[in-house]
């Protein structure tokens, strides 16, 4: 079990690009991430996780869909980590798990309203879906 | 011919352990010019010594080969003992047959064949050695000192006081440095002005001390012993030897709106001005800039009031020509730039500030008089953040900032954080820590003061984001302990700033073909053993910009510095290394290309008169080598197309033969 | 001079106005936007260089302008950054390249060497804001608006390369060109809530909020975007401050915006 | 009976300051290589004339090696950037002479890379050793 979640981690940190051992563990991206409020695990921690194998909770977690994409956290980090891009391989793990998806095409119409732009609904189902 | 003893060391079972050192003796005996040999437990002793040198008596040898450790370690001992048997110390080889054969090599049969290889090529070498002097040099006995903060003005104060003469050039119209510019100092909490302007007005009073304010150093050449320098005094267009600095002139000038440098431009100075009340020297500048006087010929107000005629509006730049021994370079460091961290909004808001800027505003002398007030509205803060690492500890790749740790912002955060609370117990003190960084004498005991006795929030965290609204500075941040993320309205935000070296360290170290790193801070000689010395002789490093550093090391530093110095200037002549290049005249044909590869500027040229077949005279360009700055690194040997250049102790003959030796 | 001009999903339906007036508004300011044939939605989102096909519709636009030997220019933020951060990946990830390449399977392969503005970039960089100072024939005048980039014109910053990431000046320029007060907020680089606001409308909301009110409090009376999801959440989240097409300003200054309005 | 197995001669030429230190760090640490690697001491790495580097592959070296400081870390400042330059040089006219390339070779070692210095001359001898003996620029009268 321990070898399989190590094993996806560096998976992830291999597909990412990103080195989570650069992290000097300072909490910027935390103390920048707009949705933190919002997130079960935070960006320091998607960090932290990843790095010490520990990617369950990640995956199942309602935080991937949480990330804005703003790249603040990419911007501001001083060690260079980019913690956004983790987190969006994070994502891609569990989503390309066969059957994973955050949200059904069926959903959506009830969540629309009639000056939602496209980009929105686009940029969603990116996110949401394989 | 040269008569050659050879002597096998053991080195216990060291080397006679995987060598045999028996039959290395044996196969050594018969190769060109050895007369003697034997083989002895340990060479270095001082009865292995006395085998050595009996030797050289008993059969009149002229050249010695140690079969032993590595020269690293113990051609220096035999080259003292060659010389106590009289003999020149360079005529002395040693085969490296412990480090580089009976340590890395298992088999008996093997390490033997190579040690006899390595024994022959030093047997070889030995053979084509020559007796060598070292070069002497006389001494100036005066010191430069480049740069006049805390750093400078020790060195310079110490020197002073074991008797030697020494300049202090100094950019700013004062000394004093950024030292001055500080409110309070850690762990003490002394002000900085009571233990430093004392010193300054030391410095003026040394009748051994010149200070060269408003100046910089235009050039460098020569050598250790040997310097020579121009010194730009730049025109102040106030006579120094006469201004009294009374302040009449800086009262009466019209021009009032010019920003303060020594206040970091929170206020205003004139345009002629004294930086501060206790300067060093205390005469005023004008600042050509904003002078309307000399800008456009209309004023002239400062020279009516000066009672002792003191202004000159036609002064030029001086350039000054002086020779020194020594050169100590204490250049010290600057806060970096805020512009790549503007999530801060440092560009965005007055009332974010550096820690500099804050030693201003708590300062009794600075533009509010001490009282912590803030830039924007001059109102009493009651929420403080303070962010430490702002620009260190940066990686590489995230393209800003440092690398390193600037090593005094946690203390001085610390002591900023403590007096905020000391004097206005209502005000809110937040600290934005990474990590705390307190190794030091009392220094842990005073951060942990600030904690539990003065009760400055401690959060373990970043800020991530500071946004200006209305009279507030809005501080997002996390809060990893808590696992919070925070909200917190701040009247003043305070960066504990990166520090990087003084931008004028850069062109000064190519003057000195001195070292840097990557970062521009000098290099040191050695950085455990050699410390305040520069890996270029006569150099001497003191203070920040060698690295980042507190005012107590600073001061070590400059005092140890000042005993290099000291060391050096007692001397009346220098030995130098007699492994030096040198040109044979007879075939150099004065092409230039040694020079122009020589990293010290060590070979020039001069027309010398030869005596020709006919009897006739002709002049000729040849190369010349100043022993005294000749390293020895040998690259104009190579360069050399005539081949008339050659390295004493590493001749190309004496290669040759090794590489002979070897390949046989 | 003419451009490639993508104009990406939403400018073609709920965001038709900031499309109308841009196109206008280059025509006046004497470059000629050439929609790109058969273009594709971008995805909206620039995901992870580890999805090269979710990247191929924006290689296609970028392939277009490079064969027509021009800039490829667009006014959506998100279409922008997803076009810039693929072209950066075609020029500097050799793997991601030769992949995307082979996906394609056209004749000429492509390298990523096509120009991509975003059209606040093609006002600076290519018309010029003094030539626009001088095109203004309605200057927004005692107008104070506050520019919004939001998140997705200046990160990653490595990759965008269009002003100083945390405090840029374009939008800025642009508005003081156009005669307008400039309310500067250090919110103007936040995120809105972006998507998220579908799923959680809420939390959009106080993202919004955040920066509506900040904007507010130091003394705007309008805000600018170039997203029109941006638009969307803060207008829909703050009654108290409008929130408009900087394109809408930009014709209404060179006074061509009712001629927009009515046709 | 043993075979008698090939063992190549192979030169090598250290500066004092950091590579002769890093040789002697190996033997410090008891890092094996090959005995057939014989360390000729030279003050900077651009002391190294290419002559010298012929006249080993003339007098029956099958490889020759030269080791300097890291760029940047000379102790002469720019010394071994010279070599740098000048190995270039020298490497490919040996290589239009049909001297195989593998068969010299510059390398940067510090005097803290002793572990670098025992595996570079591991592989080095191995190297040389694949290629077998230096026909190509042996003068046959240096035989004895």
């Amino acid at each position: 079990m321990h070898n399989d979640s190590r094993k996806i981690a560096d998976e992830i940190i291999l597909r990412s690009g990103v080195n989570p051992r650069r992290c000097m563990k300072c909490g910027k991206c935390s103390g920048t991430c707009p949705a933190y409020e919002e997130m079960e695990y935070h960006p320091h921690e998607f960090v932290y996780m990843v790095e010490s194998g520990e990617v369950e909770p990640l995956l199942n977690s309602k935080s991937l869909y949480m990330c804005l994409s703003c790249f603040a956290c990419v911007d501001r980090c001083p060690r260079g980590v980019e913690p956004a891009k983790l987190v969006e391989a994070v994502r891609n793990a569990y989503l390309r798990q066969q059957d994973n998806k955050h949200m059904n095409a069926d959903d959506v119409p009830a969540k629309l309203d009639d000056d939602l732009p496209q980009q929105a609904i686009v940029s969603a189902f990116r996110k949401y879906r394989k | 011919m040269q008569r050659i003893g050879v002597f096998v060391c053991w080195c216990g079972s060291n080397i006679a352990g995987t060598v045999d050192v028996q039959a290395v003796s044996e196969a050594l005996k018969t190769e060109p010019g050895v007369v003697f040999f034997t083989n002895y437990q340990y060479m270095c002793s001082q009865a292995g010594q006395d085998i050595i040198i009996d030797a050289v008596k008993e059969h009149n040898l002229t050249g010695i080969v140690v079969c032993s450790c590595s020269p690293r370690m113990h051609e220096a001992t035999f080259r003292k003992t060659a010389a106590a048997a009289g003999l020149n110390p360079y005529m002395v080889e040693i085969a490296n047959i412990r480090e580089q054969c009976s340590w890395v090599h298992k088999d008996m049969a093997s390490g033997t064949e190579k040690a006899i290889i390595l024994g022959k090529a030093a047997i070889a070498k030995v053979n084509l050695n020559a007796p060598l002097t070292p070069g002497e040099s006389p001494v100036t006995k005066r010191a430069l000192v480049i740069g006049g903060g805390i750093a400078g003005i020790q060195t310079a104060l110490d020197i002073a006081d074991a008797g030697f003469p020494v300049d202090i050039v100094e950019t700013k119209p004062t000394i004093g440095g950024k030292m001055a510019q500080l409110d309070k100092t850690f762990p003490t909490l002394d002000c900085a002005a009571c233990i430093l302007t004392p010193k300054m007005v030391d410095v003026a009073q040394n009748d051994k001390i010149r200070i060269f304010s408003y100046s910089e150093v235009q050039e460098i050449k020569g050598f250790v012993g040997n310097f020579d320098v121009t010194i730009k005094k730049k025109a102040r267009f106030v006579k120094e030897e006469i201004c009294t600095g009374c302040g009449a002139c800086v009262e009466k000038c019209p021009m009032k709106k010019i920003p303060n440098e020594f206040n970091l431009g929170m206020d205003n100075r004139r345009a002629i001005y004294i930086p501060f009340a206790q300067a060093v020297p205390k005469v005023a500048t004008i600042d050509p800039s904003a002078c309307n006087m000399l800008k456009n010929g209309k004023c002239g107000v400062c020279s009516k009031v000066c009672t002792a005629g003191a202004i000159d509006y036609t002064q030029k730049d001086e350039f000054i020509n002086e020779k020194y021994g020594a050169i100590v370079v204490a250049t010290g460091f600057n806060p970096i730039s805020m512009d790549k961290f503007d999530e801060y909004a440092y560009n965005q808001s007055k009332d974010v500030i550096t820690s500099l800027e804050f030693e201003r505003l708590t300062n009794a002398a600075g533009p509010t008089q001490g009282k912590l007030l803030r830039p924007s509205d001059l109102e009493h803060p009651h929420t403080i953040v303070f962010v430490q690492c702002v620009g260190s500890r940066c990686a590489a790749c995230a393209e800003k900032g440092k690398e390193y740790c600037s090593k005094i912002c946690c203390m001085y955060t610390a002591k900023h954080a403590m007096l905020v609370r000391d004097k206005y117990p209502d005000t809110e003190v937040y600290v934005f820590y990474i990590d705390v960084r307190t190794p030091g004498k009392n220094f842990d005991e005073f951060y942990r003061r600030a904690v539990e006795e003065y009760g400055v929030k401690y959060i373990k965290g970043m800020v991530g984001k500071v946004t200006p609204e209305g009279n507030k500075l809005k501080v997002r941040a996390s809060d990893l302990i808590a696992g919070k993320q925070l909200n917190i309205d701040a009247d003043l935000v305070v960066l504990a700033v990166a520090i990087e070296p003084d931008k004028s360290a850069r062109p000064l170290a190519t003057m000195l073909t001195a070292s840097m790193d990557t970062n521009d801070f000098f290099t040191e000689a050695h950085p455990k053993l050699r410390p305040v010395e520069s890996p270029t002789a006569g150099v001497f490093l003191s203070g920040a910009c060698q690295g980042p550093k507190d005012i107590p090391e600073t001061v070590s530093q400059a005092s140890a510095a000042a005993s290099k110095v000291i060391g050096l200037l007692v001397k009346d002549k220098l030995k130098g290394n007699p492994c030096i290049a040198s040109a044979n005249e007879l075939m150099c044909n004065g092409c230039s290309t040694c020079a122009n590869v020589c990293p010290y500027g060590a070979i020039t040229y001069i027309d010398k008169e030869f005596p020709m077949f006919d009897r006739t005279m002709q002049t000729r360009r040849v190369a010349q080598v100043n022993p005294a700055v000749c390293q020895g690194c040998g690259a104009c040997t190579v360069a050399c197309m005539s081949g008339a250049m050659d390295l004493r102790g590493f001749a190309s003959s004496q290669i040759i033969a090794e590489v002979d030796a070897i390949c046989r | 001079m003419k451009v490639s001009y993508f104009p990406g999903c939403t400018l073609k339906n709920k965001a038709k106005i900031l499309d109308v007036y841009a196109r206008r508004c280059a025509e006046v300011l004497g470059v000629t936007l050439e929609e790109i044939d058969n273009w594709q939605c971008c995805g909206g989102v620039f995901t992870s260089k580890d999805e090269p096909g979710s990247k191929l519709s924006s290689v296609r636009a970028l392939k277009f302008a490079f064969e027509k030997s021009q800039p490829l220019v667009s006014v959506c933020s998100a279409c922008h950054n997803v076009l810039k951060q693929t072209n950066h990946l075609m020029q500097s990830d050799e793997a991601f390249c030769t992949k995307v390449n082979r996906y394609m399977a056209e004749d000429s392969a492509y390298d990523g060497s096509t120009q991509v503005y975003h059209y606040l970039e093609l006002l600076r960089d290519v018309v010029g804001f003094d030539k626009i100072r001088e095109a203004v024939v309605n200057p927004l005048k005692g107008r104070k608006i506050a520019p919004y980039y939001g998140c997705l014109l200046l990160r990653p910053s490595s990759v965008m390369q269009m002003d100083d990431p945390e405090n840029p000046t374009i939008f800025e320029d642009l508005l003081r060109a156009l005669g307008a007060e400039v309310v500067v907020s250090s919110m103007r680089n936040e995120c809105c809530g972006g998507y998220v606001t579908m799923e959680k409308p809420e939390f959009a909301k106080k993202k919004s909020l955040d920066i509506t009110s900040n904007m507010q409090a130091m003394g705007a009376d309008m805000i600018a975007t170039a997203c029109p999801l941006c638009k969307y959440n803060l207008d829909k989240n703050s009654d108290a401050i409008p929130t408009v097409y900087f394109t809408e300003l930009l014709a209404e200054a060179l006074g061509v915006k009712e001629e927009c309005d009515n046709a | 009976m043993q075979v008698n197995e090939y063992k190549p001669l192979i030169v090598a030429f250290c500066c004092n300051w950091c590579s002769y230190a890093g040789a002697d760090l190996a033997g410090n640490n008891r890092l094996n290589y090959p005995a057939d690697v014989k360390i000729i001491r030279v003050p900077c790495s651009c002391r190294v004339n290419p002559m010298f580097i012929l006249r080993a592959f003339q007098r029956g070296a099958d490889g020759v090696i030269i080791c300097g400081c890291h760029p940047g870390d000379c102790h002469y400042t720019s010394g071994n950037y010279y070599t740098r330059r000048r190995m270039a040089l020298l490497f490919s006219m040996l290589d239009f002479l049909g001297i195989e390339r593998e068969r010299t070779r510059l390398e940067w070692v510090s005097a803290a890379e002793g572990a670098k210095f025992a595996a570079t001359m591991n592989d080095f001898a191995e190297t040389v050793a694949a290629l077998g003996e230096n026909k190509r620029l042996e003068d046959l009268r240096c035989k004895k």
